[in-house]
């Protein structure tokens, strides 16, 4: 077992008075792939904001390598080699291709992903670089997307809801691509709905239901009883 | 010739509008804000410029060196210290919170230099002229002219071919993702606002050479460069340019049917072009 | 069945008493011209068509979300009506400001056709120009006076009524009633079914459209009858103004800038609000006034740091505090107390 | 029996996503119709071109034989149209009861008594009756979603969709859920569900369509279609397995 | 114990018009001491109170100040100065609410005509003095006779009180001027705070102007000035009213101010005297420039004068406590001020009386500016002293 990279204590999350997050538990260890899945409004695109530092959270709820950075803004959390792909891609629509993976080099971290390496991901691409960015296919984007969030040589990747609307062939892609990605230390944390792709490529997963956790365990020892039962709450 | 005339006399006159609105067009562009207080910052930087010209002896453009620093230094601190705060879908606190300045800038204005009107002395540059295809022209409305093209230019170029503004344009696109980036937004917005006083600075400038200003003649301006970035499109820095001429155009081409028409002209025919073009002439292409 | 404890009212014991006190208030603001001077009155008067823009104002922005910088075109506009149907239609002020209101109304129809088509930022400043033009316009009027404005004939003043104290007794009277008018159909329309129509459009536009609310039609309804009544307020100031000039009945600093300034200081989006904040306005006009610039830099001072700390304004902040409502607008659901069913 | 909803060739799409793609089928009056189909597939999109929220980029949309598909939601809403939405869409600063109070005022245009009891009705129907005066913004998932119920119901529709109700819901909840709704149907209102629990969709509807890219890849009886290959191999989640 | 007479006072001093009143300070504090003795009546001594408020440069605000004093500080008198926007508003509250009212600092005309005046009713309670459109133009053509241009005169009149008075076509200068044979140009009325002037420029060239007349604002002058040079129009004589009054715009001109004229009303040159102080018009001035550091303006004179007529009514007014009496004060005054004589029996229509008008030229005279006065047969006792020069 490795140490956590992240360790989550006591989390909650509200937009105004609504409640998404409740006393949340959960720790990333360094180097594996975590799956969160639950369903619809569960909660998982919040945890994600929340670890990226676009909730309000306190200090001590959310520690990175032993530090507390909870209270951090977005744009220190990303310094300190977290990224975040998005639920729903969000390409900045006014930049093209390349400008997107660049701004994600902003925090100037150093690492193996750079543009170069980026297309060699995605050879499509380099081929589209100067285009606008909505230009593409929702899986073209998805790709930016990660690009954007490689850029910044992270290391931990939070991927939320990478195969949403994508179609099942794209789907296979991306996926193909994941153990790359991670390959070389980075840990991750994928949220998806599709339970069986979200088992298949990581090592441990939980399961939200109404902002709780509501199972918690290793891929492959989890039954498809005790995640529906998780899932919907059917007792 | 006396249309010709109006029309290039309206172009130049545009050219100044454009001046005045750039810095408006930029925040506007970037962070959505309606800065009610932008025309006073003009007349602040007049008189910045004007005490600095008479302090150091220098020739108001010269002035520039000093004010240009200054402005954007104080719409840093503005940003950071006020206005941020007040950003958000609602756009009220920030044309109320601009509102608020704009009282404050234009009394303590008053307090500070009086009700006398002021004019910076530009020596032969404010009278020089020079004859163009039957036309007398100004050195100084063509020179402002220039600057204001050069100015957009200038700022245009940054906006597309920099990382500062990719940063302008990413964190106005989507401020939490610009987060995610890397990108301290409050601090990419005070950029944003030094950016805009910068080139309030210079309108300041060429306002102060070009005609006598007081503490109270800022607000009445600002309409004209609301329009120019209204009918130019959100953000689009060249459009602001087109919408500063074609509102330039419009009052003088008005005035030459009867002066009383000057403004109204120009007002119609900002109401007109939103008729048709809700989002005005350019507006960006958002997703 | 549980179901048939239930019932529904519509008000409240603080409500209660606060209706009780206003009325009692209402009373003796009616009583004024017996117990208070002459510039109490007048006072009083001009606190009341301050509190009736920014009722009107708030409705607006605060409840339709149009936030307008162009009422003073509304009221410049009644303003001249007044002036010009007295003056050259011979109507008694009184009338002419009735129908400087429906004049309103009717001219604020193209205006609604025109600037609905803008959203936020450019809608703001679309009803800005709306006023500039209404402002350069009537400046080419020569038989109101062009650019340098007319003053109301003495004759007409007095035509008003017997005598001075009369008079001012009357003025006094309309603008309270007006006043009351507006806050009384505000709270009335609020309360009524096109008000709740109104404040679920305020909250979510996508679920009050899957509604059945036709939000084009409620705020255009909304637009149309602010500015009639915003005209006949209009009317009223210039009434009491004696004299109108292009450049003071569409001031945008006095009739929209201090309108917004009342409403969001007091609290947008409340019917208290207004109240509230034209009576923190008229605190500090009359209490510093006198120190020119400072006064004015106070009130931008003021309106940034409340902008800054209580960004609900005054009532705002009561209101989280003591989860007041003085004017009730919403339903409570009530378990019966009776036994007997 | 005759149709009360018609869809013709309906399609729309945003740039390069097509979410109705020739969308053509008709909904009996008093039936019970089930949409799955995976994430992004387009069932909501249909929501929004049949309630007007979308307009499509051609098609025609028939309701009880009109042809609506030039009219806005309002309009739609008080012919007889309602809808929950997916992510809930709550009037938060009013309360449960004045949420519902919209839809009955509104849309189904009852005014005075007549309307308050129609809310309180539904609101205990549905199981918020104790929740009547909180601000909608402080309800949980699960209430807001029975939010969204509610104000259905209280807008007296004569064709109900329904978007993804029953997510999260225990099995007791379901239940219940379940018997709500085929209670409603029983009182003659056509209904439209679009359900990822398909068991509890199962227990309601008598026809089953199955979108993909916007297209319509399948329909018919319930259990017929989902035990075709299309919807397995679409479905190779959870539910085809349960 | 000595009873009060409270004297209400309005006038710009912050805004757009706030160079109008920035002697107020010194003339008011002056006022005050020799009032501080108190003022005989009728064998008693009263106190005079003034109260004076600011109307922002606002007609909105000046009707508002003018209510508040006659209702709330509750003023036997008011009095009011500096352009329409304040003097208007003033008087037509004090006239509703039956208060004596006395305003100077504006053209009769503007005053009378702007207020509905009907020449032989008047006004009851609203007293008005200073001069009108006739001495300007007077003034002006006596100027523009000695200057020898060419008689082509191009017009810049404002859509604003002034400007809609000057360029009246029969009150203001269009008639007089033709009659003098003067040839008018007058394209129209401009809306104030124009950023461009260009075609009234062209106009005039195409006219061959060599005179240029009007009434402006500063800022506005300042345009017109700059793109007149620009555009290569470069008038022999240019008369502007209002804009030219005051010594720091001229000064903000530079060398484009030197030999600008205007019409004069009062100047340190006046040869009158304080009926209060026995100061002559020269002591008031430099009295002024010597307290404050600035030069004289115009309006000192004025503003000195209105308390004069004020101390002078107080002190003949039959019964101080009774409007109607101090009423019959005022219209009955008859005194030698230091802009002149005010005698309400003189005047040109009712309610107004009027005091001399020269027209001058602003000069430069090593760094600083110096307002010649170089037109005056129309009020020969004052003393020209100095040469129209051509630009
Ligand atoms: N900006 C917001 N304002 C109010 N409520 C929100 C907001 N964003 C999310 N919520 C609510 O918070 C709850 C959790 O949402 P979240 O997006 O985290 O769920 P999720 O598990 O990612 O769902 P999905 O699978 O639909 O993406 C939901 O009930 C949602 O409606
Ligand atoms: N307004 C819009 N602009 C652009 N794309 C949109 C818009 N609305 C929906 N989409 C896209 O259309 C596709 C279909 O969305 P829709 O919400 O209809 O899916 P769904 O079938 O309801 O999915 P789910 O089961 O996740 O609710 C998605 O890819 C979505 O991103
Ligand atoms: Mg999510
Ligand atoms: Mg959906």
């Amino acid at each position: 077992m490795h140490d956590p990279i992240l360790g989550i204590r006591d989390l909650d999350a509200f937009y105004g008075d609504f409640q998404a997050l409740y006393g949340l538990d959960l720790h990333v260890d360094a180097g594996e792939v975590l799956a969160i899945i639950g369903a619809n409004g569960a909660g998982k695109t919040t945890l994600l904001r929340s670890i990226a530092g676009l909730m309000k959270n306190g200090a001590e709820q959310v520690r990175y390598r032993g530090q507390p950075i909870g209270a951090l803004r977005a744009d220190q959390i990303a310094a300190l080699g977290i990224a975040l792909v998005p639920e729903g891609r969000q390409l900045f629509p006014s930049l093209s291709v390349e400008e997107n993976l660049m701004i994600g080099g902003r925090t100037g971290r150093k690492g193996p992903w750079s543009l170069d390496a980026v297309y060699n991901l995605f050879p499509i691409l380099e081929e589209r670089k100067a285009q606008a960015s909505t230009s593409l296919s929702g899986g073209q984007q998805q790709m930016v997307a990660i690009g954007r969030a490689l850029m910044a040589n992270p290391d931990l990747i939070l991927f939320d809801e990478i195969s949403l609307g994508l179609a099942p062939i794209i789907i296979k892609d991306i996926y193909a691509a994941l153990p790359g990605i991670v390959g070389e230390g980075m840990s991750a944390v994928i949220v998806e709905q599709d339970i069986t792709k979200a088992l298949s490529v990581s090592s441990r997963v939980y399961c939200l239901q109404e902002g709780r956790v509501s199972l918690e365990g290793a891929s492959d020892a989890l039954s498809r009883e005790d995640i529906s039962r998780a899932y919907f709450g059917i007792a | 010739m006396d249309w010709v005339n109006a029309i290039v006399q309206g172009t130049l006159l545009g050219g100044l509008y454009a001046l005045f609105a750039a810095g408006l067009s930029l925040i506007f562009g970037v962070m959505r804000l309606v800065n009610i207080a932008h025309g006073d910052l003009i007349v602040l930087a007049a008189y910045l410029g004007l005490t600095t010209s008479v302090a150091l002896g220098l020739h108001p453009l010269a002035a520039l060196l000093v004010v240009i620093p200054a402005m954007a230094g104080i719409g840093y601190v503005l940003q950071r210290g006020v206005l941020n705060q007040t950003l958000g879908d609602d756009i009220l606190p920030p044309l109320l919170v601009t509102f608020g300045l704009s009282v404050i800038i234009q009394n303590a204005l008053l307090e500070g230099y009086t009700a006398d009107p002021q004019k910076m002395d530009a020596g032969a540059l404010e009278t020089a002229s020079f004859g163009f295809g039957g036309l007398t022209l100004g050195v100084l409305p063509v020179l402002t002219f220039a600057v204001a093209v050069a100015v957009i230019a200038g700022l245009q170029w940054m906006f597309y071919r920099t990382p500062l503004g990719r940063a302008f344009r990413a964190t106005s696109d989507n401020q939490d993702i610009a987060q995610l980036m890397g990108l301290n937004k409050a601090h990419v917005f005070g950029l944003a606002m030094a950016l805009s006083l910068a080139v309030v600075a210079v309108a300041g400038i060429f306002l102060g050479i070009r005609t006598s200003f007081d503490p109270s003649i800022g607000g009445g301006r600002l309409i004209f460069g609301f329009e120019a970035v209204i009918i130019g499109g959100l953000g689009n820095l060249w459009g602001t340019l087109v919408g500063g001429v074609i509102l330039g155009v419009a009052q003088t081409v008005g005035a030459k049917i009867d002066p009383g028409w000057q403004l109204l002209a120009g007002h119609l025919v900002f109401l007109l072009i939103l008729a048709v073009r809700p989002n005005g002439l350019f507006p960006r292409v958002d997703a | 069945m549980s179901r048939s404890r239930y019932h529904v009212t519509r008000t409240s014991r603080t409500a209660q008493v606060a209706a009780f006190l206003g009325a009692i208030a209402l009373l003796i603001l009616i009583a004024a011209p017996w117990w208070a001077g002459r510039a109490e009155l007048r006072l009083i008067g001009e606190l009341c068509l301050y509190l009736a823009l920014a009722s009107l104002w708030n409705l607006m922005a605060g409840y339709a979300g149009l936030v307008s910088v162009g009422q003073q075109a509304y009221v410049g506009f009644g303003g001249y009506l007044l002036f010009a149907l007295t003056i050259f239609g011979g109507l008694n002020p009184v009338l002419a400001i009735a129908i400087a209101g429906g004049l309103g109304a009717l001219v604020s129809v193209p205006v609604a056709a025109l600037i609905f088509r803008l959203r936020g930022a450019y809608f703001a400043i679309g009803t800005w120009v709306i006023a500039e033009v209404f402002r350069l316009s009537f400046a080419q009027v020569s038989a109101l006076g062009g650019g340098s404005g007319t003053s109301l004939p003495t004759g007409i003043v007095r035509s008003l009524a017997d005598g001075r104290a009369a008079r001012e007794a009357l003025a006094y009277w309309l603008a309270l009633g007006v006043t009351v008018l507006v806050v009384a159909s505000v709270y009335l329309f609020l309360r009524s079914r096109k008000g709740l129509a109104l404040t679920a459009i305020r909250d979510n536009e996508l679920a009050a459209a899957s509604l059945g609310i036709d939000i084009w039609k409620t705020k255009f309804l909304v637009y149309v009858v602010t500015s009639a009544l915003t005209a006949m307020v209009g009317g009223l100031i210039f009434l009491q103004k004696l004299r109108i000039s292009p450049d003071a009945a569409f001031s945008v600093n006095d009739w929209t800038a201090f309108v917004i300034f009342i409403v969001v200081i007091g609290g947008i989006g409340t019917i208290e609000g207004p109240i509230i904040g034209t009576l923190v306005f008229f605190a500090l006009r009359e209490t510093l006034a006198d120190l020119g610039t400072i006064y004015l830099m106070v009130l931008g001072l003021v309106a940034i740091v409340v902008m800054l700390k209580a960004p609900r304004g005054i009532w705002g902040l009561i209101r989280s505090r003591f989860d007041l409502e003085l004017f009730p607008l919403g339903y409570r659901v009530q378990q019966k107390q009776d036994k007997g069913a | 029996m005759a149709a009360i909803l018609t869809l013709e060739n309906l399609s729309k799409s945003f740039g390069a996503v097509t979410v109705a793609d020739a969308l053509s089928y008709e909904v009996e009056k008093g039936a019970a119709l089930g949409v799955i189909g995976p994430n992004g597939a387009g069932k909501t999109s249909m929501f929004n071109l049949i309630t007007g929220t979308l307009a499509p980029d051609s098609g025609t949309i028939r309701f009880e034989g009109r042809d609506i598909t030039g009219s806005n939601a309002a309009a739609r809403s008080r012919g007889g149209i309602a809808r929950s939405f997916q992510v809930p869409q709550p009037f938060s600063h009013l309360t449960v009861f004045e949420n519902a109070m919209v839809a009955a005022t509104q849309a189904a245009g009852l005014s005075g008594r007549k309307a308050e009891e129609l809310c309180l009705d539904v609101l205990d129907q549905t199981g918020l009756l104790g929740k009547a005066n909180t601000a909608a913004g402080g309800l949980t998932l699960l209430n807001r979603k029975r939010l969204e119920l509610t104000r259905a119901l209280c807008a007296k529709p004569r064709l109900l969709l329904l978007d993804e109700i029953a997510g999260g819901l225990t099995e007791a909840e379901c239940h219940t859920l379940v018997d709500t709704i085929n209670a409603i149907r029983g009182t003659g209102v056509s209904i439209i569900w679009i359900e990822h629990v398909v068991h509890a969709l199962l227990a309601v509807v008598d026809r089953l369509i199955v979108i993909d890219f916007g297209r319509k890849i399948g329909e018919g009886d319930p259990k017929t279609v989902m035990a075709s290959r299309e919807v397995q191999e679409i479905y190779l989640g959870i539910e085809a397995d349960a | 114990q000595t009873p009060t007479l409270k004297v209400g006072h309005v006038s710009p001093r912050t805004g757009p018009l706030a160079g109008f009143a920035e002697a107020d300070d010194y003339v008011l504090a002056q006022i005050q001491d020799m009032f501080a003795a108190g003022i005989e009546n009728n064998g008693k001594t009263w106190n005079v109170e003034i109260i004076s408020k600011d109307s922002q440069s606002n007609p909105n605000r000046a009707a508002e100040v003018a209510a508040d004093l006659i209702l709330g500080d509750e003023v036997d008198i008011i009095v009011a100065a500096s352009t329409p926007d304040t003097t208007n508003p003033v008087a037509d509250q004090a006239e509703v609410n039956e208060v004596p009212c006395i305003t100077t600092d504006c053209p009769w005309q503007p005053y009378f005509f702007g207020r509905n005046g009907v020449p032989g009713e008047g006004f009851k309670y609203t007293y008005h003095f200073f001069w009108g459109l006739e001495d300007v133009i007077g003034a002006f053509l006596d100027m523009w006779d000695k200057s020898g241009v060419a008689k082509q005169v191009g017009g810049l009149f404002p859509n604003d009180a002034d400007g809609n008075a000057w360029g009246h076509p029969e009150l203001g200068l269009p008639t007089p001027l033709a009659a003098a044979g003067f040839d008018l140009l007058d394209p129209g009325r401009y809306q104030p705070l124009s950023d461009d002037f260009s075609n009234y420029i062209a106009a005039f060239k195409d006219a061959g102007c060599e005179i240029v007349t009007g009434n402006m604002i500063p800022p506005d002058f300042a345009t017109f000035w700059a793109q007149a040079a620009q555009q290569g129009f470069n008038p022999k004589v240019v008369t502007i009213g209002k804009a030219l009054l005051f010594p720091s715009v001229i000064a903000s001109l530079g060398d484009r101010g030197d030999g600008l004229s205007s019409e004069v009303w009062w100047s340190p040159a006046h040869p009158f005297a304080s009926s209060l102080t026995g100061a002559s018009a020269a002591d008031l001035a430099n009295g002024y420039s010597a307290s404050t550091g600035r030069p004289w303006t115009q309006p000192i004179g004025f503003k000195h004068a209105l308390f004069e007529v004020i101390a002078d009514v107080v002190r003949r007014s039959e019964d101080l406590e009774d409007y109607e009496a101090n009423l019959a004060a005022i219209t009955s005054t008859n005194l030698d001020t230091i802009v002149g004589n005010v005698n309400w029996a003189n005047g040109p229509i009712d309610n107004v009386t009027k005091t001399p008008l020269v027209a001058g030229q602003w000069q430069k005279e090593g760094n600083a500016f110096d307002l010649k006065i170089v037109a005056n047969s129309n009020a020969p006792e004052i003393p020209l002293t100095g040469e129209l020069k051509l630009l």
